[in-house]
């Protein structure tokens, strides 16, 4: 006997998320096309936060520019200010005094660290739990009064300049910031278990949003999102910048290429921002911190990129001069932007729940993705 | 001289309008039509493999439009640098999305700012969709050097080309 | 700019914490001493009330409504003083003491609020909704005995009835998801209904263990028949799983985290109720603190012997425990992250189901031999 | 038993079964329709509460009102065109089905009304025997019945487990990659994998 089925279809439904929705991390919008709870399709779209800070750079001066790169990776701006103060400084052949080395690579590792704190807080907030969010916004918050101590500021910095670093470290900043380390190593430590060792997390995370190694690299993913697929590449290493070469870190590979490995990539890089941290401080030689450029800044024509490892992955900045004052183009290589480019194949089959898992485990930052 | 710059100059010689190799890093400049073949070498080579799509993006010099792609070999960790010129009034050229699906949008982002058509661009049927940054229904390309943007009355609609 | 010290037990806290058990104490000793209290003046407003038994029901109707909606803005009060207390803040702490009044506060606010009805709305459904949540929370409270003369309606199929009414607030939510016209609020309607009939089964059945041991299905007799020995410590074997199934099902039929799955609200924005607004939106908030009020009284009375207990008097047994287990269900809340919704249900067909059909034979057998 | 409030609340629920049930017919919205059944239902429940038979009360509420409406719901709201309430009122068939259930009607009330009905003074068995009786009842004199009742349960719930286990096309994969990755041994060159 056979039996013949016939299928009861239900017409789709097309779901807007964002870009108004507490999970999209900023105003991205996703069509997604559901059938009953799972995604058939997805098409992301951005640019809700498109200011054109690229063609703003164009009618300005190069190292008036900086403060605009606070707003492209706001979580972590001053990694987003050594892009282009690289870029500055190797199209008008600069050299940074060994000291404002040491200071840049000392504050993008604490940035980093504020980075993915708020990574952690978030990515467990959009699982549902909402404790950690505040502990890690604690921890954070000591991390923005280290910076603020620093910079004056506590989002946008803008303390990482062409040529180097505007000050020297303020008083007693490497004892608050070692008695900081001290505490937060246990505090990780606990947030760690407190997610890691959790079942339900777990169940969460594992084997969601896998990317394959393949899928990684012809995506350009980059950062914690390529390491979490098996692709030991960090510009630290690889293309080691200011004092990385002295520096002495691992760097955590996971092959699974889920959510979770993204997620242990990220929780280890805070150990070794630590260390690199407790490093730098050691190491530091005395000197000046910032190198002289002309009042009148003119390179001679030609291009230059800078690569650099933000928290989110590959920043680099391209620069362009024709000799004048301005730059002719500038462009960021924001590593958001390929990994939101990831979405369209790593969604369709997922539940709508896992969306949201995903999203947040790329860690996307919409100011670098629209600029 | 290379190890890399030295294949592709035996397989692409005349091709290249320019060429340039440094020990981790080489530098090309290529004709529009070239572009293809020596991408897919560039990509399926396993001597070169260049499967890394690093940044790509595009300027305008006032004459013409320069793209500029970078490209990372994730084996040998070289990174290779290629220029392709494009006239200002017609400004196409091949997709290449297929070969790095990470492309995809930055050739979106191309045609977005500047105006580059590319030619077999999943997308490049519906202007409304190869608009990434800008609104759907923008008029322009805002970082064309001659851009001049003039206040519409809707901020939505974006300014109106002068010219 | 001090450096704050990294871990919340500090001096401070252990100080609130001494305060507020010293309150507690304060507060269960004179709970003990209202047995002593000139209980005999209120007598002829009893014999009123008692000779008119229409007027006696209305009157325990009002009551009960109005006990709940103090308790909810208590309770929610509790919730978020314990959610600051584990995320090391501080929670309201301005209007009255130590925010004890913020939540009136609130409350004034969402009954002044403007009440927004979306345009495409199916507005009578829309508009019904918050009530056939409301009703069923209400009417389940009704057969809860708080103490051996203080129960709203002692029917001798309360368990059952307490069951069967619950259910039916699931067609409220499904009202209230469908009317908003709203896909995230369908969403939610739909998960929320799916997760509640699902939920019921293992529910169920862990009641029916219940009930089989002490062979009557009114709630006020189940807790009379524990008068010496609570049913987990009597049947330990029996009741100890029966009741981590009962919890487990129990914080799934409230929309707890982590299955909260309704009102996810990094998915769903905020499920079912994303649309309302206003005192709509707290009839919700109070239907939902009400059922958390019932599912935990229901768990006292199931399993830890409702208002049996010594020295204090029964309301206060029973009082303690059921916040003892709202208590519990809210430290589950802030610490556990969110199942998803396929997770969630093969947890229940798969586990709690089969455990919960294996214990009731079980049970039919200790009670056969 | 034939008191006042009896009859008041008999006559009350009566007309609330009824009128909801009218509504169930007359509602434009399908939805609202099987809305319309709760209150239906309620009344059904009331009315076997009047008749002080309390399990099927409590069973009546929990199965219909409580189970069986939401599956109804859940049917409804999956068919198409659900929300559109532009389906019309007036179908052709609407006289015949009229007379149909008008005759049906009149000669279901005129046979009622000439059955003669037995008064009985007798009253219903204490609460807690009635549920006992019902489940003696159910697994001794009904016994098979029950068992052939609960068997057509068991086959329908196979038989719909059968029709909605589809199989699902599989997930569109993602774009094919022509790639030529170098094996991973060569990539961890410097970097040092922490596992």
């Amino acid at each position: 006997m056979t039996l013949t089925t016939t299928e009861i279809t239900s017409p789709g439904m097309t779901l807007n998320m964002g870009p108004q929705h507490p999970s999209t991390h900023g105003v991205l919008r996703l069509v997604v096309e559901l059938d009953g709870e799972i995604i058939q399709s997805c098409r992301p779209v951005i640019g809700y936060l498109h200011r054109g800070l690229e063609k703003m750079m164009e009618a300005r001066p190069y190292r008036h520019n900086v403060p605009f790169t606070d707003r492209l990776d706001y979580l972590a701006s001053l990694n987003s200010n050594l892009a282009i103060a690289q870029a500055i400084e190797r199209i008008g052949n600069v050299t940074v005094p060994e000291r404002g080395q040491y200071l840049r690579v000392l504050l993008c590792e604490i940035n980093r660290l504020a980075s993915h704190l708020v990574f952690l807080g978030t990515f467990a907030t959009d699982l549902g739990a909402t404790t950690v969010f505040l502990y890690s916004f604690r921890e954070r918050e000591r991390i923005l009064d280290l910076l603020e101590a620093m910079t004056g500021a506590r989002l946008t910095y803008n303390w990482i300049r062409a040529g180097g670093v505007p000050t020297d470290l303020p008083e007693g900043f490497g004892e608050r910031l070692t008695a900081f380390l001290d505490e937060f190593q246990f505090a990780l430590d606990e947030y760690d278990r407190l997610l890691t060792g959790n079942r339900i997390f777990r169940a969460r995370c594992e084997g969601i949003g896998v990317i394959s190694r393949e899928m990684a690299v012809a995506y350009g993913a980059s950062g914690p999102v390529a390491r979490g697929s098996g692709i030991a590449y960090d510009i630290r290493k690889v293309a080691p910048y200011d004092v990385y070469d002295r520096m002495e870190f691992d760097v955590p590979v996971y092959t699974e290429g889920d959510c979770m490995a993204r997620y242990r990539v990220r929780v280890e890089e805070m150990r070794q921002s630590a260390r690199i941290i407790r490093q730098c401080l050691r190491e530091m030689p005395e000197g000046e911190t910032m190198a002289k450029l002309p009042k009148i800044f003119k390179p001679p024509p030609g291009e230059a990129y800078s690569r650099t490892e933000s928290p989110r992955g590959e920043l680099s900045c391209y620069l362009s001069s024709d000799g004048s004052m301005n730059p002719t183009r500038v462009h960021f290589r924001a590593p958001s932007f390929f990994h939101l480019g990831l979405l369209p194949a790593m969604l369709p089959g997922v539940k709508v729940a896992d969306v949201i898992a995903i999203l947040g485990s790329l860690d996307t930052v919409l100011g670098e993705v629209d600029r | 001289m290379s190890a890399i710059l030295t294949r592709i100059q035996q397989q692409f010689g005349e091709a290249l309008l320019q060429a340039q190799g440094g020990e981790n890093e080489t530098r090309l400049t290529v004709s529009p039509d070239a572009l293809r073949p020596l991408c897919e070498t560039l990509r399926s080579d396993p001597a070169l493999a260049f499967g890394y799509i690093a940044d790509m993006t595009a300027r305008d010099t006032g004459e013409q439009f320069i793209l500029w792609y970078r490209l990372v070999s994730m084996s040998s960790l070289h990174t290779l640098i290629l220029t392709v010129a494009l006239p200002r009034d017609h400004p196409q050229v091949v997709s290449l999305a297929d070969l790095w699906p990470g492309l995809n949008w930055l050739e979106r982002e191309c045609f977005d700012l500047f105006g580059i058509r590319f030619a077999g661009h999943p997308d490049q049927e519906d202007p409304a969709r190869m608009r990434i940054l800008l609104p759907e229904d923008w008029e322009g390309f805002p970082f064309r050097k001659d851009y001049a943007p003039v206040f519409s009355g809707n901020p939505l609609h974006g300014p109106q080309e002068t010219n | 700019m001090s450096m704050q010290r990294l871990h919340p037990r500090s001096a401070s806290q252990a100080r609130e914490i001494l305060i507020g058990v010293v309150i507690a104490a304060l507060i269960l000793a004179a709970l003990s001493a209202t047995p002593l209290l000139p209980w005999h003046l209120l007598d002829p407003i009893r014999a009123y009330f008692y000779e008119r038994p229409l007027l006696n029901n209305l009157a325990k109707a009002v009551l009960l409504v109005s006990f709940m909606a103090v308790q909810c803005l208590f309770l929610i009060w509790m919730e978020r003083k314990f959610a600051g207390w584990l995320q090391a803040r501080l929670g309201p702490m301005h209007v009255g003491w130590k925010g004890v009044l913020q939540t009136f506060a609130d409350a004034i606010k969402l009954l002044l609020k403007e009440d927004i009805i979306p345009a495409l709305a199916d507005k009578p459904m829309f508009r019904l909704a918050p009530y056939l949540v409301f009703v069923p929370a209400m009417l389940t409270l009704m057969v809860l005995p708080f103490s051996p003369n203080l129960v709203g309606f002692d029917y001798h199929l309360g368990a059952l009835f307490a069951l069967s009414i619950s259910t039916t607030g699931a067609l409220g939510i499904l009202a209230a998801g469908w009317g908003a016209n709203n896909k995230y609020s369908v969403l939610g309607g739909m998960r929320a209904v799916a997760q509640l009939l699902s939920y019921e089964i293992p529910m169920i059945l862990i009641v029916l263990c219940v009930v089989t041991l002490k062979n009557t299905m009114s709630l006020t007799q189940i807790v009379e028949r524990q008068a010496g020995l609570w049913n987990i410590v009597a049947h330990p074997l029996l009741m100890i799983p029966g009741a981590l199934i009962f919890f487990s099902c129990a914080l799934a039929e409230v929309y707890r985290a982590p299955f909260d799955l309704p009102e996810a609200e990094s998915e769903l924005v905020s499920g079912f109720h994303t649309e309302y607004s206003g005192m709509r939106f707290a009839i919700f908030y109070i239907a939902e603190f009400a059922n958390n009020v019932f599912t935990a009284g229901f768990a006292a009375i199931l399993f830890f012997g409702g208002w049996h207990g010594p020295v204090l008097p029964p309301i206060a047994w029973f009082t303690l425990k059921t916040l003892l287990l709202i208590f519990l269900m809210m430290w589950v809340r802030w610490t556990l992250p969110r199942l998803r919704i396929d997770q969630m249900m093969s947890f229940c067909w798969k586990l709690l189901v089969p455990a919960s059909l294996i214990l009731f034979c079980l049970t039919a057998l200790s009670v056969v031999w | 038993m034939n008191t006042l409030p009896v009859q008041i609340a008999f006559y009350s629920l009566a007309a609330l079964t009824l009128i909801s049930a009218a509504y169930v017919v007359r509602a434009r919205s399908i939805i609202h329709a099987g809305f319309w059944l709760l209150p239906c239902f309620v009344g059904v429940a009331g009315l076997f509460a009047t008749l002080q038979a309390h399990f099927f009360f409590v069973a009546q509420l929990l199965i219909y009102a409580g189970a069986i409406l939401v599956l109804i719901l859940f049917a409804l709201m999956l068919t198409r065109d659900a929300m559109s309430l532009h389906v019309p009122l007036k179908s052709h068939l609407g006289i015949w089905a009229g007379l149909i259930s008008a005759g049906l009607g009149i000669s279901a009330s005129l046979v009622l009304a000439r059955q003669s009905w037995s008064v009985t003074t007798a009253h219903p068995a204490g609460p807690a025997r009635q549920a006992e009786a019902l489940g003696e009842a159910l697994i001794g004199l009904y016994a098979v019945p029950f068992e052939v009742a609960s068997l057509l349960l068991l086959s329908a719930l196979i038989g719909a487990v059968v029709l909605a286990k589809v199989e699902r096309a599989p997930a569109p994969e993602p774009p094919p990659l022509a790639d030529t990755l170098p094996e991973p041994e060569e990539t961890r060159k410097e970097p040092v994998g922490v596992e």
